[in-house]
Formats: structure tokens, sequence, C-alpha cells
């Protein structure tokens, strides 16, 4: 069953240097319970695909067209309050940055308390208690004493659980997980996207992974979107992504990166690049976007847009290769 | 903490050592002394008289030997005594101390009172009509020249409506208090509004914010325990500094209102060359501004858990 | 030749205090580093955040002061520079170089590509013709076009300040060059270009590079010995295939399992540490892992381990290696 | 039926009898006053004072020998029934009242003028006042410790005063002021530095309270020495030096009377009702601008009449001040017995004052600075209604704008080439005049330095003659020729206005300062709001 | 360019604030020019405070001066007296600020300490003690003002000092051999300014209202020459019996300050690095 699925979603922001083209139809499904691994470069939009479907786009950002459905209902549709009670409730989020993401003048129990006492009815002392439960499920030490801390005593890894504890407090049905580890230590990257999968077990939330880390996206990930300019370039189950990947762009991306062990004593294989810049937002091109640094491209890439076409039940790809 | 507190309170005394340093020479080098002023021009006042009363205020002894002498009485808490009242100083500021205290704070609540709501208002309907209307409010506060500003009070509260007594103290009472409270508080109250608004737009771009969004938490509790309260750090910090100043402004409010504050005593004592009353008054005004900003810097650890005054870290 | 050789370098930082305090508190961020490096090779230095490696790079170059240890540099004790004369520090500092992490923060936003180029070489008394010609080659060499020389560094994207960060790290000509995390503020799709640049121009200018980074992956593709940081001291010290394949430190083992590797294929045990790193504050007694250690024994919590040579070229520092 | 004719007969005899005597003065209300100059009162010891701020209030609380007469316009006496004057005109006896009461219930003697007289001498009490008591023989002996009573005060019985002076001058001018006040020796000694803010005298009112800053409030001497009088419960002086604040204050009735400024006596003329109640009189202050005789330009006789001729005196006054001002002959003003009425002062010629210059050689003009305060009638802003004048003939003059203490140090070392002040010319025309005596020093006020031997013997044989007449007429041959050196600019004589709302009674013209009202006579009738 | 030309347009603020500005020192500029007569030489006691007509748009003052043309003039003394006061506080600021934040150590705590004293009295009252110290007049209140209001630039200047020195531009300078002074110089101090463009316009706007209070207390600048807090403080009898003679120098203070204030104001929207957030 899809519990999340977008539909031609654009989310544009307004700024000074015109309109900057965020998410350009971006379609994606999201089955119950799985884990989805939208991976992009900076820029690619996939944080803004996140926040849209969190209902968190403020002006001057804005949702244009698209639908974004969540077990049946279009989010765009509910009212911010009937939105506040899905929020953190059956769709919560963490952050990338584990340091600020905590409000630095709560205790972290009363940041935890205040959540599960909007969306659970808990009283004050019992939201307290959850708290404690919580803390102890993503594995913090003495959880009664660091349920009184303020966020400034722990360390980045330990606000990351934190945050973590905070987000499945109501048991969502979705996560989602904008660059979760992308500011910690290796070391403790793997602890906490071990925490990740082990809670995923328990819990049965689907988790929204996004990250711009192809071996975080290849530990995790069941289903990849890979995200390209605001648009979905390809996606598909995770082994055919990286086994066999058909957007010039993501077998690119896949060359680029050094990769432990490859180096012998006598030669270093050169790593692949892809030429140029990404492309700005702001300009909606009548070409593909990867055009100028693909390099497979044709003189009919400069000339027409693709589209994003289904190459079997649950992949697709962005490419005129692939047309017609 | 209470180490803190007394350590705070130790590095006073340099700094009011610098200052009466410097306030003294910088008055004693004025032209002009006691015995000139209150001689005047109309009044004649012959020599004799004149040398009689330098030589008993002890003018005619060298500068750093008066100012060895009155740092000693300093040290015991005494100001010394005034040239032209035979009061002592301590006397004269501590009946003209209240009054301004009493405005002073009145102004804050009408600053703070009316600045930070309408900051935050403005903040959050930021770019809106709201805020436009009310930022330019906060900007007029500001721009107009204070006695004007109470000339113009005076005129439509008290001529016109005749709701307001026009000038004085009165027994104190809140009527008398209420346009040199307002004189006093507008410019104050503009600037409390305008860092008010860009605290909280700086607020609501940080991370901690989207999260309690992301919580799905009313918005209420959302302006309320995360945004305004990290904003209040950053107001702090701007009523504090900012007090000295205010308390400056009540030099021209007091002259204005005949408000017997400390500010008029202060003018009034330069102008007469009355020295040991202006250094008094001075650093009273430096020992308040002082006190108010080691309790705001306690307010902070009260508010910020991530403050704490030991040993190590300010 | 050997072109630098750091002998037992150590940096303290003297912690946050007030003037009424007594205590002084003390950050350990380089407590014992060696190494030495040959002219035309790269050295790459591992370790996790706030394991001292930036300090490390700083210290060579007289950025912050080293509070103890030598540091050789062509044969040259550099480790004070204050000692030195005006000319010899100016020698020093057109023969070492850097290269920062952040391709934002490390231009001046104020000054044009050529004015950044420029000033280092006519502060270093090259003429003024020579420059003219120098800046067109450094742009050519690392990729950028000649009229990109009036412009502000806003009007660059990352990685293409990135290279403008090199052109100026060679505009002096050095031999060595520190580059701290070159790459890892960079888009995946430009961190290539990049690794191969300083490829390319090691290759060409016989350069010797330090690399610090935390990403392994890198190091390894770049360096020829790879040493690995943990407090403040290296741990293990390798030629990199040695570290990739015979890894003799449990944390080196850690932190290569750490590494997500891109390939779902390939789904390996991997070694969870518990805790995160220890303050340089108030650094363990004994052991600096031992907190950590998976195969922790009572030993290693009283006695540190000395660095032991296990094979040519290999170092460790552990009782059990 | 007759009962309601009875009753309405006495209501109408009782209304008849309240409106025939409200011109009669009537008892009770509060007084709200001024104390417009400056800041805050200083002392309220007559003795340690020399602030016209304080002397407002101080001559309430105080009496002294004599007291001014605004009718007379001269000193009379006050605390005496009576004096005994010795045909060398040296020896006064007075006979004392002998219902005078302290405010502490003690009566008055002679004893009391005797102690307060050597306490204004005494080095120790620092008085500004000794010059006043100096009249009095062996005052100086006194002073310097030789002798350790005033020869010349003697006490014939409780009731009785002798004083003899020193030379033949009229003891009033110097016993009247408020600060030869007769104080109570056992309050003094018992308040010590106290004395000054909570004092003890004789007059017509009793200290009550002192808002420092803010007011003085005065409350009725049940044990005045003058019948029925003082009228007013309580006077309370509030302190107000802003005079646009003290404008606002009348108007909205929260004061009873006012000094008004030039500024706004333009429009209180024209209001019909506050133009009813106002008091004018020309005071026995001169307006001058000094010339330093020692600086250049100013050395030559002709350039110093020059400036006089170059400047239309008249219509300043009258544009500028709008009026509130008399229009100047000489130094000394129409108030004053010495004035002499048919000279002619400088007129406005400015081809005059060009031949003048060229005949001084400075044809083609100069510049001088001219100190001045912020004082709105005789500060800089006049100096201003200069530049434009002066201009035509050549003269530059550049206003310096300086604050009282500093100027004052100026004008007394001579460090100036010119300032603008308020000089006082009265009561007693000859100190007045002997201000510009060529032995008296700029810091004895002769700021000009002028010097010049006529003058001076013109005044010496003032002072040396017995006969009232020819006193006069020396007095008035000595302002001629000062007017004729002209080493000031003549500006004005000050006209000093007081507003006062319509149930005010009793308030005085008074010419030595409007402000120095003598409160015992002044009454408010029922429509005061603050009558109760 | 155009990006810059974009973000301005969008503030109106400053560019409201900007184009009063622009009128002020336009006026200023060409004083001579503007008004229809002299402000001291040509006053006519005879035509003393007539109200606004044809021949005075703005009636003329007790003197007889044209208020129009006091008030084009006193643009050119009130906003020197703002620009001259507040360059002098910046000058002592950024030196005081910028050598504190680099260099650090003692003369860091020394420099903090006096701008803690400096702080904590009032700088009214250190100008007005100030000014009763050397008398009224244009060049002693630049003295005044000038150097009682720096604290402020400084300690915001130390701050960006430290920022900025942490940056890893500064690293690199030092590291290609670049002296402190022109680390400093060149290399900081072009990148903290605009904070301190943002604290100096709004200190010129406060200058000019501390002119007018100083004014009031009788220590403003020496007649006959025109300043906006003057010609106040000498109306301020009249305000409501000839109020032309007090609302216009009003007006005139007001609009500038205002628009000085929402200049500021504008500039710290664009050049505080908080609002990049935004568009980020």
């Amino acid at each position: 069953m899809d519990i999340l699925k977008i539909n031609h979603l654009k989310t544009q922001f307004h700024g000074l240097d015109g309109t900057a083209h965020a998410v350009n139809d971006v379609s994606l499904t999201m089955k119950k319970g799985d884990i989805l691994g939208v991976v992009g470069e900076s820029g690619s939009g996939k944080s803004v695909t996140a926040l849209s479907v969190m209902g968190l786009i403020k002006p001057p950002g804005e949702i244009v067209s698209g639908e974004i459905l969540f077990d049946g209902t279009d989010l765009r549709n509910l009212s911010e309050k009937e939105m506040r009670k899905i929020r953190g409730n059956r769709i919560s989020m963490i952050f990338q940055e584990p340091m600020t993401s905590l409000n630095p003048l709560l205790r972290i129990r009363d940041q935890i308390g205040e959540m599960v006492m909007e969306h659970q009815n808990l009283s004050k002392k019992e939201s307290y208690n959850y708290c404690v439960e919580m803390l102890e499920k993503v594995q913090i030490p003495h959880p009664e004493k660091r349920a009184k801390d303020y966020p400034h005593q722990m360390s980045g890894g330990m606000r990351q659980r934190v945050m973590i504890a905070m987000a499945l407090s109501c048991n969502p049905e979705i996560l989602i997980a904008d660059e979760p580890t992308t500011a910690l230590d290796v070391t403790i990257q793997a602890q906490v996207i071990d925490l990740m999968l082990n809670l995923k077990e328990q819990y049965e939330t689907g988790i929204l992974m996004i990250t711009h880390d192809l071996g975080v996206i290849a530990e995790i990930a069941k289903q990849v979107v890979v995200m390209y300019a605001g648009q979905v370039v390809e996606k598909g189950d995770v082994f055919e992504i990286f086994d066999n990947p058909k957007h010039p762009y993501t077998s690119s991306l896949l060359k680029s990166i050094p990769k432990l062990g490859r180096r012998t004593q006598s030669s270093r294989p050169r790593l692949e690049e892809i030429k140029g810049v990404v492309p700005d937002l702001f300009t909606v091109r009548k070409y593909c976007d990867f055009f100028r640094r693909c390099p497979d491209a044709t003189d009919e890439c400069s000339k027409k847009r693709p589209a994003l076409v289904n190459i079997n039940s649950n992949s697709a790809v962005r490419c005129l290769k692939y047309e017609g | 903490m209470l180490q803190y507190v007394v350590k705070r309170i130790l590095l006073f005394i340099p700094t009011i050592f610098f200052i009466s340093l410097i306030m003294f020479f910088i008055l004693n080098v004025l032209p002009g002394d006691a015995t000139t002023m209150s001689g005047g021009l109309k009044r004649q006042l012959d020599e004799q008289t004149t040398a009689n009363m330098r030589k008993q205020l002890g003018l005619d002894q060298p500068l750093h030997i008066r100012y060895f002498k009155y740092m000693k009485g300093i040290v015991k808490g005494d100001f010394g005594k005034s040239y032209l009242r035979n009061e002592s100083v301590n006397l004269l500021i501590s009946e003209r101390i209240m009054p301004t205290l009493q405005i002073s704070l009145a102004a804050i609540l009408i600053a703070v009172g009316i600045g930070i709501p309408l900051g935050f208002i403005s903040a959050l309907k930021q770019g809106s009509w709201i805020d436009t209307l009310s930022m330019v409010t906060a900007v007029s506060g500001v721009s107009i020249p204070q006695f004007w500003l109470g000339l113009i009070l005076m005129y439509v509260f008290s001529l016109v409506l005749n709701w307001l007594p026009p000038q004085g103290y009165g027994d104190g009472g809140f009527m008398h208090m209420i346009m040199p409270s307002v004189t006093l508080g507008v410019g104050y109250m503009a600037l409390i509004a305008r860092t008010t608004r860009a605290a909280v737009i700086e607020v609501l771009n940080e991370d901690f914010v989207r999260t309690a969004r992301a919580k799905g938490i009313s918005e209420l509790a959302v302006n309320y325990r995360h945004v305004f309260k990290n904003t209040l750090i950053l107001i702090l910090t701007t009523v504090g500094l900012q007090f000295g100043s205010l308390v400056g402004q009540t030099v021209i409010v007091e002259k204005l209102f005949s408000w017997p504050g400390i500010g008029s005593l202060l003018v009034d004592s330069i102008f007469q060359r009355d020295i040991p009353v202006t250094q008094g008054c001075v650093l009273v005004i430096i020992g308040v501004f002082l006190i108010v900003n080691l309790v705001i810097d306690l307010l902070y650890v009260v508010i910020d858990p991530r403050i704490k005054y030991t040993e190590s870290n300010r | 030749m050997t072109l630098l050789k750091v002998e037992d370098l150590k940096t303290y930082f003297p912690g946050k205090s007030s003037i009424f305090s007594k205590k002084k508190s003390m950050v350990y961020a380089v407590d014992g580093v060696s190494f030495s490096l040959e002219q035309g090779k790269t050295i790459g230095i591992v370790g996790e955040s706030g394991c001292g490696k930036t300090t490390v790079g700083m210290s060579l170059l007289n950025l912050v002061k080293p509070t103890s240890g030598n540091i050789f540099f062509k044969g040259k004790n550099i480790t004070d520079l204050s000692k030195l004369s005006k000319k010899e520090v100016l020698n020093i500092r057109k023969e070492m170089q850097i290269i920062f992490q952040d391709p934002y923060s490390s231009l001046n936003p104020r000054a044009t590509l050529k004015t950044i180029l420029d000033v280092p070489m006519k502060i270093h008394g090259i003429p003024s013709d020579v420059r003219q010609e120098k800046i067109e080659y450094l742009l050519e060499k690392v990729g950028l076009r000649p009229e990109h020389a009036s412009r502000y560094p806003h009007e660059f994207s990352g990685g293409q300040r990135q290279r403008i960060g090199i052109a100026r790290a060679l505009s002096l000509n050095p031999s060595l060059i520190i580059g701290d995390e070159p790459v890892s503020a960079l888009d995946v799709s430009i961190q290539a270009q990049i690794i191969n640049l300083l490829i390319d121009l090691q290759d060409e200018f016989n350069l010797s590079y330090i690399i610090i980074a935390h990403d392994l992956a890198v190091v390894e593709h770049i360096a020829d010995t790879i040493a690995v940081i943990y407090l403040g001291k290296i741990v293990e010290q390798a030629n990199f295939s040695d570290l990739y394949r015979s890894p003799q430190h449990p944390y080196t083992q850690t932190l290569l399992s750490a590494i997500p590797i891109p390939d779902p294929h390939k789904k390996r045990d991997r070694v969870i540490l518990k805790g995160s790193v220890p303050s340089p504050l108030n650094p363990p007694n004994g052991c600096s892992f031992h907190p950590r250690c998976p195969n922790k024994k009572k030993d290693c919590e009283t006695v540190e381990p000395d660095l032991k040579t296990i094979s040519p070229g290999h170092t460790v520092a552990c009782h059990f290696a | 039926m007759k009962k309601i004719f009875c009753f309405l007969l006495s209501s109408i005899i009782c209304f008849c009898f309240f409106t025939t005597n409200a011109q009669a003065a009537k008892k009770g209300g509060t007084f709200n006053f001024i104390a417009p100059y400056g800041g805050d009162l200083s002392s309220l010891d007559p003795h340690k004072t020399n602030r016209s701020q304080d002397y407002i209030v101080i001559l309430n609380i105080h009496r002294s020998l004599y007291i001014w007469s605004s009718e007379k316009g001269k000193p009379v006496l006050a605390l005496a029934d009576s004096v005994d004057i010795s045909k060398d005109r040296l020896t006064y006896t007075y006979h004392l009242k002998k219902n005078i009461k302290f405010h502490n219930g003690r009566g008055v003697t002679a004893d009391d003028f005797i102690w307060s007289y050597q306490r204004i001498l005494n080095p120790k009490t620092v008085s500004s006042s000794v010059r006043n008591i100096r009249i009095i023989e062996g005052a100086d002996d006194f002073i310097s410790g030789k002798s350790k009573s005033i020869k010349g005060l003697k006490k014939i019985d409780n009731y009785t005063l002798q004083i003899t002076l020193k030379d033949v001058v009229e003891p009033g001018f110097s016993l009247y002021p408020p600060e030869v006040a007769i104080l109570p020796k056992e309050e003094v000694i018992k308040r010590g530095d106290g004395f000054g803010v909570s004092p003890v005298g004789c007059g017509p009112f009793k200290f009550s309270k002192w808002v420092k800053g803010s007011e003085v409030v005065l409350e009725k001497f049940n044990n005045y020495y003058e019948p029925q009088k003082p009228y007013l419960n309580k006077v309370v002086y509030k302190i107000m030096p802003e005079a646009a604040s003290r404008d606002i204050a009348f108007k909205v009735k929260e004061l009873d009377a006012t000094i008004v400024g030039s500024v706004n006596y333009p429009e209180y003329k024209r209001n019909p009702d506050i133009s009813k109640n106002m008091l004018e009189i020309a005071e026995l202050w001169t307006r001058v601008i000094c010339f330093n005789v020692d600086y250049g330009p100013f050395k030559n006789k002709k350039v110093r009449q020059a400036v006089n001729y170059a400047i239309n005196t008249k219509l300043i006054n009258r544009k500028l001040l709008k009026g509130k001002a008399v229009n100047p002959v000489s130094f000394l003003p129409p108030t004053s017995p010495a004035f002499s009425e048919n000279v002619k002062g400088y007129e406005y010629n400015p081809e005059k004052a060009r031949q003048l210059l060229k005949e001084a050689g400075y044809e083609k003009g100069f510049t001088f600075e001219c100190l001045g305060t912020d004082n709105s009638t005789w500060g800089v802003r006049a100096v201003e209604a200069l530049i434009p004048m002066l201009r035509k003939v050549g003269i530059t003059v550049k206003p310096v704008r300086m604050e009282g203490a500093a100027m004052a140090t100026r004008a007394k070392t001579g460090n100036f080439q010119a300032l603008i002040w308020s000089l006082d010319s009265g009561p007693d025309p000859l100190s007045a005049l002997s201000r510009w005596k060529s032995d008296n020093k700029r810091n004895g006020g002769n700021y000009c330095g002028y010097k010049s031997a006529v003058y001076d013997n013109y005044l010496d044989l003032a002072r040396k003659t017995t006969d009232e007449n020819k006193k006069l007429d020396y007095l008035k041959k000595a302002d001629q020729t000062f007017l004729k050196d002209a080493p000031v600019w003549f500006y004005n004589y000050n006209k000093a206005v007081m507003a006062y709302h319509p149930w005010v009674h009793g308030l005085q013209p008074m010419s030595v300062e409007l402000m120095f009202q003598d409160l015992s006579g002044v009454w408010v009738d029922d429509k005061s709001p603050r009558k109760r | 360019m155009k990006n810059s030309i974009l973000k301005i347009k969008n503030q109106p603020n400053l560019v409201i604030g900007g184009f009063i500005t622009a009128v002020i020192i336009f006026m200023a500029l060409f004083a001579e020019v503007l008004s229809p007569y002299h402000p001291v030489n040509d006053a006519d006691l005879m035509v003393s405070e007539e109200p606004p007509q044809i021949s005075y748009l703005m009636g003329t003052d007790d003197q007889g001066r044209d208020i129009l043309s006091r008030v084009i003039y006193g643009s050119r003394i009130s906003l020197s007296i703002g620009i001259v006061t507040q360059l002098m506080n910046t000058i002592i600021g950024i030196i005081f600020g910028l050598s504190a934040g680099y260099f650090g150590k003692w003369w860091d705590d020394f420099v903090m300490g006096l701008t803690n004293i400096m702080l904590s009295i009032p700088s009214m009252i250190f100008a007005l003690a100030i000014m009763a110290l050397i008398g009224p007049g244009l060049i002693n209140l630049f003295i005044a003002l000038g150097m009682t209001n720096w604290a402020y630039t400084c300690r915001i200047t130390r701050s960006q000092v430290l920022f900025t020195k942490s940056l890893d531009y500064i690293n690199a300078a030092k590291a290609l051999g670049y002296s402190n002074t022109r680390i400093m110089f060149t290399q900081i101090l072009p990148n903290i300014l605009g904070p301190i463009l943002v604290i100096g316009t709004l200190g010129v706007a406060s200058a000019i209202l501390m002119e007018a209070s100083l004014s009031f207390l009788g220590l403003g600048i020496q007649p006959p020459d025109p300043s906006w807090g003057g010609m106040l403080a000498t109306a301020r009898e009249q305000m409501f019996t000839a109020p032309w003679l007090s609302i216009f120098p009003g007006l005139a203070i007001f609009i500038t300050v205002l628009g000085l204030n929402l200049f500021g104001d504008g500039l710290r929207d664009i050049l505080d690095p908080h609002s990049y957030s935004k568009i980020k």
C-alpha cells in the first residue's frame, strides 16, 4: 500500500533573484513501512520536497501545484489545524543539524513532552515518564538524568538520538530524515544509522531518507529516487540503481566517487569527473538540465526536455535515450 | 554564582575609580568655579568674600590633594559636601534618586510593554502592512527630539484636554508621572521594538523553530516557548546597554517637567560648578547602570541554561 | 629527500578562563605527533572531528604556535617562526601553502580574483609583469578562464572557488601544500574534479601534500602514507594499501568498517563503537581509545601504548597489535 | 409667608454683604507661584545665598530691618516703628516693633539684630551680604578680628537699636534686601547646616516643605506682626526654569501668577482675559553690551559712539523684544531718582556712525566678538539682531554663546572684547553708578574697564554732599558723562511683566525685581481653584 | 549587480530612507543655490515672525530671517554634526575594536574595560560635561559628541573581527606572508564595514537629536549659524503661538532622522548575514 504519493509537486521560492524552481514536477511513491532513499546534490530539491510534505514551506516559498497524498488524503487540502494533527504525530521529521535543531532553553523532557502532550493528551507528568522511556529506546545512557538535561549538555550524536526519540515518540507512519548523519562523525553516523534501522523494525515506520551520500543510501534504502535540479531523474530498486544505472547522471556520479580498496600500489584509477557545475534553478530551460554536463549528450538533448519514462513498475528514468 | 556576583561587584571598583578620576579632572578644569557662579555677574561679590569662600571650599588647595581627599571620602561612602548648598551630597542625591528611578522604571515598563509586542507582531507579520505601520511608528518614536515631544504632550494633554498636570512632582502620584515617563519611554520603546523585530526574525530562522513547527504543536506554543524565550536573551542586552542612554535623557525630561530627579540636579550642578554634586550624581548614575546590567546578566542565567557564571566562562 | 620532519609535535591551548580563576585548563589538541614527508609524496591524516588533525596543519604553518616538539623543513627548524628573521619567515611562507575546507570562507569576499592572486606575489617581491603572466598561467592550470580574473568570489561556484584556493596556494611555487579537508565541503559531482586536479598538479610540479580529511576513501585515493589520528595522537600509520588491507589498531578497524560503501551488495558486519570522542580538555588516562575500545584490557586504562613498528613503514600504538 | 419673606430678605442682605465685601481682602487659599530663575533653590538661609532664585522665597519667610516699598520706590522701615536720625546723618536710632515673633514663638529683640549682623560679617559664615553690613562703623575691625563686637551697632534696650554709619549713606538701601534678614540665634545654632533647608524666620510665612527640584511650600504664620496679614494659608513656589512649561502651567491655572517673557508678551497682551491682569514695571536693570575699552577699536570713544548710532535700538526693543523693554537713555533707568529726564540717548543714525568710524580710522570697519549667555532677552539672541545693522557700517560682530559660569570668569578677568549682560542700576543710584568708577576693577563689576576722571569726580562730589538735590544733580551729570563716553551699547531697561489670574489681588509692581513679591498682602478670592 | 539592484528594490525602508537622505545631502550641498535668502545676513527685523507666505514660504523667525533658507542651510550644519561626529566615533571605534579583536590579550581586556566604562556613562551626560567645559560651538560639539559614542562601534567591530579572524582566508593570508597591518586593513576591515555602516547611519541620526537636546540646554552651536536643533530650541516657547518657528526645523529633524533610521534599518536587512539565511 502506498502511504505517501507525491504527484507532480512544484514548489517555488520567490526570491530577490527571481523565482527559484526548487522542486519542479516531482512525483514519487513510498510504500508503508518502506525505506525510500532520496539522493541528490545540494540544490537538487530533496529537502524542499520533504518540507513540502510537512507543510512547512513558508513565504517566500510556495507550493505551486501538485498533490501530496498521505494515506489517501491530499495534505495540501488540509487546514493548518488539521495539518498540525498530522505533523509530528503521523509524519515526523529529523533534521541535519543536531546542534541547532533543539531549543537551547528547554530541557529535553519538555521538548519531547510538549509534543506528546499535544498529540496524545498526556499530562505533564506522564509526558515526562514517556520521555524517559523514549530516551531509553534510542539507547541514551541514564535516560532519567538525561531527560532533565539541556541540549548543550549533550554531544552531537546524543542530540541526534534525542531528535530521533522525539520524532518517533508519537509512533508516526512516516519518518522523514533529512541528512540525519551528514553532520556526524563516521563512527557516530554508523551508530545512528544502526539505531534508525532497529527502530524501523520495531515501529514499522516508513523512512524517507534524504541524503547526498550514496554509501548511506546503498546501505539502508530499498527504493531510491535520484534528484537533479529539482527533478527526479531516475528512480528504482536500490540494486538496479547501483548495478545498472540508467541515467547518465546516476552512472557518472557512481563512477566519480573514490572507493576504498580500489587503488593498488602500482596504479591509481582516475576518478571520472562530471564536468561543469550544477545548473541554476532560476531559469526554465528548453533542454535537458543535465545536457551541458552529460557525457552521452546528443544534439537532440539540446532541443528537448526529457520526460520521466517508466521502465517497469517501480523504476523510471528521465532521459531521451529511453524516450520514444 | 554568588562568587560571580561578588567578583562582578569588585570589578565595579576600578570602573568607578577610573570614571571618578576622569570626571574630577574634567570638572575641575572647567572655566569658572563655584565662587564665580554664586557671585554671578549681576550681583557683585567682593574679593575678600570670594577668597574666603574658596578657602572654605578647599578650592585653594592643589588639584591632586583635593582629589585625594575626595577619594578618601568616597571610600567611606561620603560624596562630600555641596559647594552651594550647605548639605551633604549624599543627602541631596538620596532625595533625588527616587523620582528618577520612578520615571525611568515607568519608562522601561512602557517601552518593554509596548515595544516588545509591537516588535513581535511586526516580525511575525514581516512584510505586511502591520509590519510597516508598526515599524514606521517605532522609528518615528526615535526621530522626535525629546523636548519637542514633551511640549506637544504637555500642550495636548494639559492645555487642550486638561487631563494631566503639566509639570511637577505633586505627591509623586501616578498622574504627575505619566507625561515624563511617556516622553522618556517613547524613544526607548522604539528601540526595543526594532531590536525585538530583528531578534524575532533571527530566531524564526533558527533550526529549532522549524523543529518545533514539525512537532505539530500550536502556533502559540511555538511563538511563546520557542521564539519568544530565545528572543528575550537578545532583547535583554539592548535593554541593559540602553539603560544608560535612558538615564542620560532624564536630564532633558526632568528639566522640562520640573521633575525633581537626579538628572535636573546634575544639570544644575554642572551649570553652577557644584563639583561634588556633579561627581556624586555621575557616580550614582553609573552605579545604577552597573547594577542594572549585573541584574540583567543574572537574568540570563535564569533564562538561558547555557550560561553559568562559574569560574571558567563568562 | 626528506622535505618535512615533524618530531613529537605538541600544541596545547589554554582553556577559557577568567582573570580570577587560578586553575588553568588545557586543551590537548595535538599531543605528540611525529612523521616525515618525502618530496613529491603525500601523507594523509585521518580522524574524526575534534581529534586535532586541523591543528596539526595549523601548527606546521605556525598559524598556531606549537607548544613543544620540532618541525624541520628542508632541514631547517621552523618550529617557532618568531625566532627567524623577517626574510626567512617570508621564505618559509613561500614554500608551504594551505588549501582550506570551506570554499566560501577561505576567500576574501571583497577582493577580486586578480587581487587574491596578485597581492601575495607582490608581497614576495615578484615584479609586476611576471605576476601578470603568472596569474594567467595559474588560472589556466586550475581550469579557470582569464576573464575570471576581474570577478569576485561570490560570482563563482563552490568548486570554482576551491580551484581559486588552489591557484592561490600555487602562486608562490611552494614545495608543500597542506590540504585541510580540501573536498569535503564540495558536492559529490565536484569532488572528483578537485581530487583529479590535485593529483595532476602534484605530478606536474613534484609537489608534496599533507591531506587532512575525515573521509578515508578520499585519503586512500590521494595519499601514499596514511596516519590515523585519535585525540591528538597518531594511533596508526602505514602505507595506504597496508592500512586498508591489514588495519592493526581497533580504532582504524572500526573507522574502516563504519564507512558506508556505495554498493548495496556489500552488507558487512560493522563494528559499532560506543560513545563519542572524549573531550581533549580532559583526555582519558592510559590508551586514549580505551573507553570506546571493543577489545579493551585492564592495562589499557593505565598504560599508554607506544608507537611500535610492526612492518616497514607500518606503525601502530596498541598493546595488542 | 412672613417667614419666607424674612428668609428672602436675609439672604439678599447676606448676598449684598458678600458681594460688597468681595473687594476687601479675603483670608485663606493657596497661592501657586513660581521660582523661574535657573534650577533648584540652593539655600533658604538668607545669609548664605546670593541667588535671586532663593530670595524670591526667602523674602516671605524672613524679614529685614527695612523693606522695599513699591509705592514709594524706596526702602521703608519694616521691623521698626520709627527711626531717629542724628544731624550728621550718621547715627540712626531704631524703635523696634514689640510684637515681632519668630516662627518658633520667641519675640524679636535688638539682640537678634546684633547677632544676625555679626553672623553676616563673621568670615566663617562666608556670606555674600558682607558688603551690606559694611556700611556700619567698625564692621571691618570685626571682620579682621580686631574687635569682638561691631562698634557702630548698639543695643539701647530690648526694643531700641542704634546704628552708626561709616559714611553718609541711606542705610535703607543696604538693610532692606532679604540677604540681611534677622534670624533667631538659637534655631540657627541648633540646626547648623540644616538651617538652609528648614529655615525659621519672622516673616509672614513659615517654612513647610521643600521637594527638592520641584517646589517649596510655605504656610501662614499666625503670629505675624502685621495685623490681619498674611491672608493666604499656603504658598507654593514651583521651581520652573523652562518658560515653555510655565506658559502651559499658567494657562491651565496650575499657577496663579507667572513672569512673562518677551516671547509670550504680545500673546498675553492680545488675550483679553489675561491682559487685564498684567503687572508691568520698568525694573532697575539696565541691559548693555559692555565694550572692553582695552580692546583695539573700543579704545576710541568715537567707535563706541558709532556702534550706538549704528544700531536701531528701538526697533530691536519693539520687534525682537516685542515691546517688553523700555528704550534706553543712559545707564540709570526712569525709575531711578537720578534719571536724566531731559537728556536724549543715542538715536539710530547710520550716517553719523559711518562718519564717526571714519574719524576714528575705522572706515573699513572691524570685527569683534561679543560674549553672551543663552538668555532670550539679554543673551546672544540680542547680539544676533545686531549683525545686519552693524554690517551696514562695516562692523562684523560675532556672537559667542557661553554658559554663565564660564562667561563670568572671562568677564572678571577682562578676557573678552565685548559682552552682553543685564546690570543692576538701582535702587540706590550712587551705588549703581559706583560700578563704573575707575578704582573699581573688572572683578568688582566694572567689566568695561571704564576710566574717567570726570566721572569719578562727580561721584565723589555726590558721595560727600548732604544735600539730596545736589547729590542727585551730580549723579545725573555722572550718568550723562557715562552716556557720552559710551563704554557700553545702551540696549534697554527691563520691563518686567507678570501675569496673574483674575482671582489674585495685591501683587506689587516691584521695580527692584518683579519676582521679589512680598506675599503678605496678597489674597485670592473665591474664584480661585485653590480657595478652600 | 543586477542582484544588488533587485535587493535594494525590495527594501522599501532602504529606498525611502535613502531617498530622504539623498535629498537632505543635496540640500546641504547646494544650500546657496536652493535658499532664497542668506540665512544670517538677510535678516530684517521689520519682517520678524511673519507667518508663511509667498515671499517667505516657511515664514520668518524672531530676527526676521527666512526660515526656509535657515532650514536649508541648517541641513548643512546638522548633517555635518551628524556625519563628522559619527565619523570620529567610527574611526575611534574601528581603531580600538580592530586592534583589540585582532591582537587580543591584555590590549583586548583594556579596550573592553574602556568600552564598559564608556557605555556606563550616558553619552548625553558626558557630552554635557564636555560642552560645559569647552563651551558651545560647532567644533566643540564635534569633539563632545565625537568622542563619547564610540563604544558601540568598538564593540561591534571587535565582535566582527573576532568572527572574521576565524575565517580561513585570514589564515590563508597569514600563510601567504601578509603582515598584520595588511591583514587588518585590507582583509578584515573591508569585510566588516557593513555592520559598522549600519551603526554609523543610526549614529548620525542620534547625533542630530543629541545636538537638539544640547541646544535645549543652551549648549548647541554658536548663533547665528542655523542648526535645526538650535532653531527648534529657540522657538520652543512659541511653539503654539507662532508654530511655524518650530514646526519646520522640527519636521526637518524628524524627517532626516527618520530617513537615516529607515536607511540604516534597510542597510541592516541587506548587509546582515541573517537576512541571507532567509534566501538560502
